[in-house]
């Protein structure tokens, strides 16, 4: 447990500062489009997918990066993808809300609301047809559940028992607009009640609640018991995209949300970091750090420094990866459009 | 089987139960495509010989259930989605255009899309407005999909089959009006490249260019102006993405003339494609200002009069093609 | 009560009548396209339409000619649209599918599954920002509940409550699917909980019943407390359409179904006919009327068989009407396309 | 107000204000309309000023709140719906192509339809394949709606406020690369008819079609060609449906030389149904093959580089006039 402990703060602690250093090279132009980043939500996408088996598929939103990192993704491919580059995961033909790899049955990211849920059906009915002992996990947010593919596969997935495990990102917001706007149900695990869907909350900023919950999820959904939701609570700690500052957030919520917990900092306390240790870690962006810490000590202050620094290393080569990684060329876009063509001539 | 004379819908329900049989990916779903058989016949029987997991029977759901022909068909399955009628497909155009069509490029050229979206579609009898969609325009102008809109038989049999064994997306538009038309069926014949056209009449004054249900009409016409010295050669496209322009133009080059008959509305219907490349491709070859004959800029009506006065007939297209070939005076105004 | 009662009997009987007739029509050629029928479901769309104000909407399906009849369109505008005809109630245009009538707040025939949801909640919409005690009535079957509209509906009619009554309409079949091979929960009712929107099942085949759930949902709908769903428990006694054979059902189940009364009976009795009276009356499309009539008799054979002759010569009416209505002509197609350019003459 | 230089996205947002001050059956939806204020500001403080049942955010659920508009439309309210981008706008066509533009045809000519649907689209900047979506022949082939796409910011003030106030249902295609783009806005003009195209170049050797972003890279080209001794016209049609034909016929008749320029794909793209009707109505005053400079048949990559060029830009459309002209032997296959 420990160790697993540990390779889930490491995985925390370079997803945050992968997006950090998106960020960054967004605001320089390496990066265009839209921007989606996770900040505060890691415990969600890391716990999740530590309680994922290899044979397991995901299929993910446009808020993917850490979910595909979780999964395995090298950092560079990932990078590259965002500065287009063509040894990016998808051969910058997607950029980061379309990141892909077959290898790891990470099933793409989807961009428009609500995809995520057909797709997730459609190869858990691959998997049902086949028998085979896997699951898909369907990542969606608090605002997607008001698109009608949620229901109408809920209500599939449902009546046909498929293995799906659906996992809702709470962070409360639909862009701009609160959750309490934009649903009549806000406890939206509520709503799996329309379809006899298992369902329950958990509290999304702690990764090993979150990891328990999945993993006792996925081996029912793998054991043929059909579909699964669970609804994490969490909350995103900068704007919807890199395009939004986030006005619209009372400050007293930012600030409860901040009290209840950086996720990181949950994750090292569960790592058992000493306080004395904890204590003279610099408050960087992993917060309230030193008071949370307490306990016996699985992790010290200098395995937890030379954490941050092979962190920050791997992050900085991802970039000098997709720096020098060449742009893909007109030929390469015929190409993937023609993937499937296999050589037949049309006219 | 050879030479079989059969019906539309038998022929896509043999090539389904070929393609069935042959290769344990390929399933076929939609609303009541099993226990009832498909509501033009098409999947009739093959509930019973292939089990539910194979012909599966959906809710009324077609955004999801077509968004899961995408999702089966990424790890290696090969799904016949069935849109009861293109009236549907409104509802389920996100998954073909924005997922089926762009994944395996969005994705750098990683994943397969071994789908097949079948719809019956067009003017029907008296099925109002919202049940006589043509949409044949909005897919073609998608890169990344293909689109076969047979009208016979042996078409039906070839392309069903061949798309089935695609790995790119296909569209399979099928006329309503068609599935209970016979024509011969020879399941042995080798097959013609999926999105080669047809010239299924040869002619020296002009050329019709024309698919699906308005080949049947264009070659009643050609037939009639024969009658009055007038030799139409008729191309049936058989695919409206690609389009075989090299068949077309090498018609031209014999005609000179050009007559597009389409049953969607003509502003931005299927047809101003074939007219515009034509005209572009083949401008100092005409002789002649290139033409539609297409249905009019109206809803379809439900009174039966009107429907079949929305849509071309023999005799619409005999009178075009006699004005072109200038046996009577140009009265169009449009 | 006992008017109210044989007006409902009276309109119950029309509608059979008028539903048989045009099946004869259709047969004969004088009617096309699809047309679905209603024998077997008389007692939901008589009793809620009983309930309604005449200020109230009606959204309806492709399956609405009774809708229609009792919303007090006449049974000649009705068929004449059947026929296609000039002085149909959609002037030719709609056919059988999509009758309309402005002026009666009949809002329309829709004819793809799950539309009627949307337009329920926009007129609702108008009602709730105008202020008015009125409410939109909204039918749809247990097939329609799957379609993503229901559910995205639903949560906005619940999330700003919005003055409307859904009606389902639940005969237990999508075309050839059972409900259970179509819903994973096959009780509609029970699908409302994810908006919490108040709803409950109700015998269909009761109009009594019906009558007296619907008036007192719309009552609160009216009232401004919100949307609240009804599932009327009903069967259809013909195929779905003209073209459906029906022979997916199993002869028990219609057997069972037509034990549990035909709900032309079920009204008779509660109209109280009495029990000598009945069993003089035919054994014809009414059924086993005779054995289920008892109680103290408001309604006399007499008035009961004037009743029929009235109906069935409103029927006939109805036919001559339509077919001496003229067809219409491309002008008035037109006509109708442009009836809200007002003049402006495009370019 | 007089002569104002403004964004194009304040007129809109000026447009709104009009007429939601003028009749409160007016109303605007969609998400993060109202208290966010619009994701290209187009409804900046309207929410403040009128309220959230006049300004209403949706949740996401494109299909119903966009029926929601038509069923509010039957019965008076005038609401303009805001579809964030137009790539969303998938999943509502069923509302837009067999609610809105059919209801008032199908009930006889019974209902209003005063209902605007207002979507951001186009290629902007690295937004990806699904987020690059250009629908506008989808909705040409419609008979019933009618689409407006302004290019300025004196077409935006005067179109949306043409729309809010006329009783069919209008499109109205906003270009996300244009929002903020600058030019004059005379609130107080007289507004030209809605569907007029507007010769926004004056020219005698060739003319060019175009509407919506491509008026503002014409024009360049146009500019560009003058150095070069090509005098072009430059037509922004402001309307796809219908489209001013006479205006077009005018200057050809001028020029005898046709270039259309659109930014979707060119197979079966709004410019097919431009060439196609000019072929027709036009073939003896062309003395070139009419021509087409428009997307590649791609997907949109994500990738900056292959993203701009699969879109025309100022240089392929001078390359296609001066060919056009004689000025360079044509290369194009096709
Ligand atoms: C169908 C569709 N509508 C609208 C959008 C624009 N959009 C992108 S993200 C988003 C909010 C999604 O909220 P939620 O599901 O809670 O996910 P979160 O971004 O909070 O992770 C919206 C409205 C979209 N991409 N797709
Ligand atoms: C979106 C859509 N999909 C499919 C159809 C074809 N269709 C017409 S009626 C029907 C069954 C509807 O069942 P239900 O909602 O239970 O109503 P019922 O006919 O039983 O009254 C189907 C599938 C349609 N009209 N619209
Ligand atoms: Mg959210
Ligand atoms: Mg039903």
């Amino acid at each position: 447990m420990t160790e697993l402990l540990k390779k889930m703060l490491r995985d925390m602690l370079l997803a945050r500062a992968f997006e950090e250093r998106a960020a960054e090279e967004y605001a320089k132009g390496n990066i265009g489009g839209f921007l989606h980043l996770y900040p505060g939500e890691e415990a969600v996408g890391v716990g999740v997918l530590h309680a994922a088996e290899p044979a397991d598929y995901v299929v993910s939103t446009y808020r993917e990066h850490v979910h595909a990192l979780a999964r395995g993704l090298s950092p560079g491919a990932v990078m590259a993808e965002l500065f287009g580059r063509k040894d990016g995961c998808s051969g910058g033909m997607g950029g980061s809300m379309h990141l892909f790899d077959r290898e790891r049955r990470f099933m793409g990211g989807y961009a428009i609301v609500g995809e995520t849920f057909p797709v997730a059906i459609g190869i858990a009915y691959a998997i049902a047809l086949r028998e085979l002992p896997e699951a898909v996990i369907c990542f969606f947010g608090d605002g997607a559940v008001n698109q009608g593919t949620f229901h109408e596969s809920l209500n599939m997935a449902a009546l046909w028992r498929l293995p799906v495990l659906f996992v809702c990102e709470n962070n409360h917001y639909q862009i701009g607009t609160e959750i309490h706007r934009h649903s009549a149900v806000p406890e939206v695990h509520k709503r799996a009640c329309a379809y006899h869907v298992p369902a329950r909350r958990v509290d999304g900023m702690d990764v090993l609640a979150v990891y328990h919950a999945s993993g006792e999820a996925l081996a029912q959904v793998r054991a043929g018991n059909g579909p699964q939701l669970l609804e994490f609570e969490t909350y995103r700690f900068r704007g919807h995209s890199m395009a939004d500052a986030g006005h619209y957030r009372p400050r007293a919520e930012v600030q409860a949300y901040e009290r209840r917990g950086d996720p990181i900092d949950v994750a090292m306390a569960e790592a058992g970091m000493d306080e004395a240790a904890a204590a003279r870690i610099p408050a960087d962006h992993v917060g309230r750090l030193a008071a949370q810490l307490g306990r016996d000590g699985h992790l010290d202050e200098e395995a937890f420094e030379s954490m941050k620094a092979a962190v920050a290393a791997e992050v900085e080569a991802a970039v000098a990866f997709a720096e020098n990684s060449p742009e893909p060329a007109m030929e390469d876009a015929r190409a993937a459009l023609d993937c499937n063509r296999h050589g037949e001539v049309l006219l | 089987m050879k030479n079989d004379a059969c019906l539309y819908w038998q022929a896509l329900n043999r090539a389904l139960d070929a393609e069935l049989a042959a290769d344990d990916d390929v399933i076929v779903l939609g609303e009541d495509v099993g226990l009832y058989g498909g509501s033009y016949r098409v999947t009739e029987g093959l509930y019973a010989r292939y089990g539910e997991w194979r012909v599966r029977d959906t809710p009324i759901s077609e955004s999801s259930f077509t968004g899961l022909g995408v999702g089966a068909a990424l790890v290696g399955l090969r799904p016949v989605v069935e849109i009861m009628t293109i009236n549907f497909a409104l509802l389920a155009l996100d998954a073909i255009i924005n997922m089926a069509a762009k994944i395996p490029f969005m994705s750098g050229g990683q994943f397969p899309m071994p789908l097949v979206v079948r719809m019956p579609g067009g003017v029907a009898r008296q099925l109002a407005a919202q049940h006589s969609q043509r949409l044949e325009q909005t897919l073609m102008n998608v890169p990344g999909l293909r689109i076969a809109v047979p009208a016979t038989p042996q078409d039906a049999w070839w392309q069903l089959r061949q798309a089935i064994r695609s790995d790119e997306p296909i569209v399979v538009l099928e006329h309503e009006l068609l599935y209970f038309s016979k024509g011969p069926l020879d399941e042995a014949a080798e097959a013609p490249p999926m999105h080669r056209a047809e010239v299924c009449r040869a002619g020296a004054d002009l050329t019709i260019v024309t698919y699906s249900r308005m080949r049947e009409l264009s070659l009643r016409a050609a037939a009639q102006l024969a009658e009055q010295g007038i030799s139409a050669e008729v191309i049936d496209l058989r695919s409206l993405r690609p389009i075989d322009w090299e068949t077309c133009l090498a018609s031209l080059r014999k005609t000179h003339r050009l007559l597009v008959v389409e049953e969607d509305s003509r502003f931005a219907g299927a047809g101003a494609e074939v007219v515009a490349t034509l005209a572009e491709r083949a401008f100092f070859t005409l002789d002649q200002p290139p033409r539609r004959v297409a249905g009019e800029e109206l809803p379809i009506a439900y009174n039966a009069r009107l429907e079949a006065a929305s849509i071309p007939s023999a005799p619409s297209i005999v009178a075009a093609a006699r004005e072109i070939c200038g046996q009577q005076p140009p009265e169009e105004k449009s």
